[in-house]
């Protein structure tokens, strides 16, 4: 019963996870991510760690894709919906793909405690909140103090005023310049 | 802070403009009241005897800037009311849908039988539809009410001082006429 | 099981019952605008024009469907219903009384700001797949926006998070309703909390003043300019349904949700989710419009630096015994 | 006739337009924007390319004559007392003053004085347009910035609203509300109606009253400053180059105004304070037509106080097409319309002797997109539409 949605979302997340590397066209590719995105988010759902699907959800969604489609947005030609995104090497990639799950099977099953009970679905955000500020608080506050300087980062440039662009005088117009603007 | 403040005035504003009365109308079912001078379709009225009061003249065909006036003219008769010798038309055309309103057929028409009237034509859903032949301008005449301006008074309105005689403006028919207001409800 | 009985019984009514709010909410709108620009607004169909709004979705569901000839058509069509399930999906945790939610989720502050987050995806799919320039510069803006927005959006929602150590949306209004309304107490980071969850709120859902990626009078209709019919329809609805929700929201964070002396709790969370839908209504029909670059110096140099500065007071005020 | 210039410092928006475009390669760097001429706020039927480089438009190329109906053709083919109910159509937002600035050709041509009330009438009617001209540039200029789905319908219909008073004036005295042909040649055609001064002046005490609603929601607000400070700067040289008039070289601190640098009409016996403002941008063309508007309203005031009795035309009223016959001479008659120097210059002759040679009509509108390439590139997509709207350009009368 419990496997049912498990396996559900980790269908949909393998199939759109390949469909990711698969597909021709890189906005699509990029889509299909975030829905990767989602259906592992779903898969922490699943597990009952529902904190940690909020911030997949949140982060990798809301951030991470979004950025991803700026990205190639802002960097590709978009004058039609083609962006291409040929993928090469099937075989050799296929192949360290078989090889890098077989090492993290094997190594997921060799560890031990993997059988001890699991934790009820409301104790995980205490918990991690309790972790973040007590464990392991000296990561917490080095990871917080670097996005507050990237935040202050994009402050100070949102801040600085536009470079003054150098006066032009444009009285005299070229005559060639008159015809290029009459094609 | 200035987005606040400036915010709640604008905020302010909208609201003032909520609780005063609407200024617009449900056109079709209330007409506003149209000015006295208000022109908007054409008729032909009659004369004091009951007839037609166009000799066709040929002035308003020819003044015309978008040619929407077509007519022909019928000769010289005997009235068959009064008995005495007159012109008469025998066609008169006026193409509603590109008469550009200028009022100018109007101005020229000596025997003021050309009136424009203060209701429009319903829209139509052909071009034919809004050729006004005779029949449809004498019927507007007697159906509609018309515009203030005829011939003679617009004539009038705007004669130059004659040397011996002295300006006559304040006598004109547009002051003597008090624009008494239209009446609210018109039939379209 | 029983869980999953009660939330798809309650998520249905929720969604019937703002699907609904938002057809009379157009027709206040519509009379509201009319008002306050001295005009009449919708007259005829029905008495007061109170029909208009199903007229209206009447005509919209008749028109043809238009797909642009080299749209991405996947895209084109995903885009509305992705909308419309969006800007729906966040109402389930949104508590409208002690016994009203969808679903009383541990971590509902967080499923809001992720689900309002996927707004992107539809918002991108419709400028995309449009294969439209106007469609793909409002897809641009509306990315740009929605990054930027989120950021002091989350600042200004961990506020309420913080000061009553719930991730629970239900937990804050509880929380709330023992104590005091945030908006109200501690005014400093309460106050100034809402009014920039208000401010990140109308942009997260294109309102005026910060509707750069409709823009109708730059971008014709932005990301909508190729839609018509049903697909505009959901499109048009997914705008008021996350506006509606949104005013939710702010009604519960900061507002006390359902608490209120002598009606029940619905009533009041109706009543305050509806003054604050007035509002949005009230500043789009009065104001213009920022310019794209305006509206992220506002994000980044205002809103962000403030909503940073209101978490670290509300964190003193918890750390200080303030809620106590 | 003084004309004084201040050079404003070019600050933004000042690249050049023709060599700009040359930094970026041909195909791939730049995205090309056909912005119209189906577009919700190119002000009619105007098209511009834009070449946007992200959302910065680097060269800006306006095509006009969509619009084009061969006014002055036409008029070639028309006779002289025809003409004026067909110029009505060219500024359609300001039909009197295209009246106006017709027949004080002819008159010129025919050595025609006016007599004094007429000229107290037209100047009335001028200035009443321009109020009702710049009430709509400041609706089309708060719908292109605030949409017409927000407040900047708002002030449209506020606007609208207000210019209806104006329209209706107009409507007692001529019978039309838009396309009026109450001008003729060396007058007047329709006198006023009774009572009209004291009407006139209740709807200028209400749209006075009404002005600071209008800038509550405009230049009162942060949000419409921002969005027109420092965009689209004009400079004064430029603007004299390309034979700019109107509100737009005076917000570029010019300070030129036909109404006081060659008076016609009555405007010599009137005192007109001019309204210059320095800096060139969007924002200080919107406050001079904001001062214009009070000043108008001002001067329409003194003048329906001292209206003088007398005759409304000193020619002979028109009886028929042909009553102006001229076999040679030319003319040219300005005036200050409320987009700038509206003129006519008329040559008669030719074939006929009822009709002109030719007759031009400079149109200042057209002169005002002349500075599109110029002043656009450097903004982007949004300033573009607004840049526009503040050139307040009328296409019936760019293309004719």
């Amino acid at each position: 019963m419990e496997s049912i949605p498990f396996g559900l979302a980790a269908l949909v997340t393998l199939f759109s996870a390949l469909r990711v590397v698969r597909s021709p066209n890189l906005v699509h590719a990029a889509l299909w991510l975030g829905l990767a995105l989602l259906g592992t988010a779903a898969l922490f759902a699943v597990l009952g760690a529902s904190f940690l699907a909020g911030v997949q959800v949140l982060l990798y969604i809301g951030g991470v894709m979004t950025l991803t489609l700026v990205g190639i947005m802002i960097t590709r030609r978009h004058d039609g919906l083609n962006v291409p995104a040929e993928s090469i090497g099937h075989v050799r990639a296929g192949v360290v793909s078989v090889a890098l799950f077989a090492v993290l099977a094997w190594a997921i099953s060799a560890t031990p405690g993997l059988d001890a009970a699991p934790l009820g679905p409301d104790a995980t955000t205490q918990d991690i909140g309790h972790a973040l500020v007590g464990t392991h608080v000296l990561a917490f506050e080095v990871v917080s103090m670097l996005l507050l300087a990237a935040m202050l980062g994009a402050i100070v440039i949102a801040r600085r005023k536009d470079p003054a662009p150098h006066a032009v005088t444009h009285l005299h117009v070229p005559a060639t310049a008159v015809r290029e603007a009459a094609e | 802070m200035g987005y606040f403040n400036d915010t709640a005035k604008a905020l302010r504003t909208t609201m003032v403009n909520a609780f005063r009365e609407p200024v617009t109308q449900e056109f079709p079912l209330v007409i506003r009241p149209r000015a006295e001078r208000f022109r908007a379709s054409f008729a032909l009225p009659d004369d004091e005897h009951g007839e037609v009061a166009c000799i066709g003249c040929l002035a308003c065909e020819r003044i015309c800037p978008s040619r929407v006036i077509k007519m022909k003219s019928g000769g010289k008769k005997d009235s068959p009311v009064t008995g005495k010798k007159r012109a008469y038309i025998d066609e008169f055309v006026l193409d509603l849908s590109a008469c550009i309103g200028c009022e100018l057929c109007v101005q020229v028409c000596n025997s003021d039988a050309i009136v424009m009237v203060r209701q429009p034509e319903v829209p139509a859903f052909a071009r034919e539809d809004l050729v006004l032949d005779m029949e449809k301008l004498r019927a507007n005449a007697k159906l509609k009410t018309a515009s203030w301006g005829t011939g003679t008074r617009l004539q009038e309105m705007q004669e130059p001082p004659k040397a011996e005689k002295p300006a006559v403006a304040k006598a004109s028919p547009a002051t003597e006429t008090a624009p008494a207001p239209a009446p609210a409800k018109e039939t379209v | 099981m029983n869980e999953l009985v009660h939330g798809a019984l309650y998520g249905t009514l929720i969604a019937t019952a703002i699907l609904s709010t938002i057809a009379m909410g157009i027709w206040f709108e519509r009379k509201f605008a009319g008002r306050m620009q001295q005009r009449l607004g919708p007259t005829i169909v029905g008495p007061a024009g109170l029909l208009q709004p199903f007229a209206d979705i009447i005509k919209l569901l008749q028109k043809e469907d238009i797909v642009p000839r080299d749209a991405d058509r996947g895209l084109f069509d995903l885009a509305p219903i992705l909308a419309v399930v969006c800007s729906l999906g966040v109402a389930a945790v949104i508590p409208f009384s002690p016994s009203i939610i969808a679903s009383d989720l541990d971590v509902g502050v967080l499923w809001v700001l992720g689900i309002g987050g996927l707004m992107v995806i539809p918002t991108f799919a419709a400028g995309w797949g449009s294969n439209n320039k106007f469609a793909l510069l409002g897809a641009m803006r509306a990315i740009a926006q929605s990054v930027s927005y989120g950021v002091p959006l989350v600042l200004a929602v961990l506020v309420p998070v913080v000061l009553s150590g719930s991730l629970s949306i239900s937990g804050i209004v509880a929380w709330q309703a023992q104590h005091h309304w945030f908006a109200v107490w501690p005014i400093v980071p309460g106050l100034p909390a809402f009014v920039i969850f208000f401010l990140a709120m109308l942009a997260e859902s294109n309102r005026i003043p910060f509707d750069i990626p409709e823009a109708e009078s730059e971008l014709v209709a932005g990301i909508t300019t190729e839609y018509t019919g049903a697909k505009f329809t959901l499109f048009y609805m997914a705008e008021y349904v996350h506006t509606l929700v949104g005013s939710a929201l702010g009604a519960a964070l900061f507002f006390g949700g359902w608490d209120g002396p002598f009606a029940p709790g619905l009533h009041w969370m109706v009543l305050k989710t509806l003054t604050l839908f007035v509002l949005i209504y009230w500043v789009r029909w009065s104001l213009l419009r920022f310019r794209a670059d305006q509206l992220m110096r506002l994000c980044w140099t205002w809103l962000t630096p403030i909503g940073v500065a209101l978490l670290l007071v509300s964190a003193a005020w918890v750390t200080f015994g303030g809620t106590n | 006739m003084e004309i004084t210039v201040e050079v404003q410092s070019a600050t933004r928006g000042s690249v050049d337009p023709h060599l700009s475009i040359h930094a970026y390669e041909a195909e791939g760097d730049l995205m090309l924007l056909h912005f119209g001429p189906q577009h919700p706020s190119t002000h009619g039927v105007f098209r511009m390319d834009l070449h946007l480089d992200g959302e910065t438009i680097v060269k800006a190329t306006p095509y006009i004559g969509y619009l084009h109906r061969g006014v002055e053709k036409l008029c070639e083919k028309l006779t002289y007392v025809q003409q004026t109910p067909i110029v009505d159509k060219n500024d359609y937002v300001a039909p009197m003053t295209n009246e106006q600035a017709l027949n004080m050709a002819f008159e010129k041509l025919l050595n025609i004085e006016v007599p004094r009330r007429a000229r107290y009438l037209r100047t009335i009617f001028a200035e009443l347009q321009r109020v009702a001209s710049h009430l709509v540039w400041l609706a089309a200029q708060s719908i292109d910035l605030g949409g017409a789905l927000g407040g900047g319908s708002t002030l449209f219909l506020h606007c609208l609203r207000e210019r209806e008073l104006i329209m209706d004036l107009f409507e007692e005295v001529s019978g039309a509300r838009f396309h009026y042909n109450t001008h003729t040649i060396g007058g007047n055609r329709h006198d006023l109606p009774d009572g009209w001064s004291k009407r006139a002046q209740a709807a200028i005490s209400q749209i006075e009253s009404r002005l600071s609603e209008y800038e509550d929601l405009s230049l009162g607000n942060q949000i419409f400053v921002d969005r027109m400070k420092g965009v689209g700067v004009l400079s004064a040289a430029l603007a004299l180059e390309l034979g700019i008039s109107g509100p737009v070289l005076r917000g570029s601190g010019v300070d030129h105004d036909l109404r006081r640098d060659a008076p016609y009409h009555a405007y010599d016996e009137l005192e007109v304070q001019v309204a210059v403002e320095q800096g060139g941008d969007c924002l200080a063309r919107a406050k001079v037509r904001f001062r214009e508007i009070r000043e108008s309203l001002r001067l329409a005031r003194v003048a329906i106080d001292g209206i003088p009795e007398g005759p409304i035309c000193s020619f002979k009223p028109t009886r028929q097409p042909t009553q102006v016959k001229l076999t040679g001479g030319q003319a040219y008659a300005a005036l200050e319309s409320p987009r700038g120097e509206l003129g006519t210059f008329v040559i008669a002759g030719g074939d006929t002797p009822t009709s002109p040679y030719r007759l031009k009509i400079r149109a200042p509108s057209l002169h005002a997109l002349a500075a599109i390439p110029y002043i656009v590139p450097g903004a982007n997509v949004s300033d573009a539409v607004a840049i526009l709207g503040s050139l307040d350009p009328i296409m019936g009368e760019v293309d004719r």
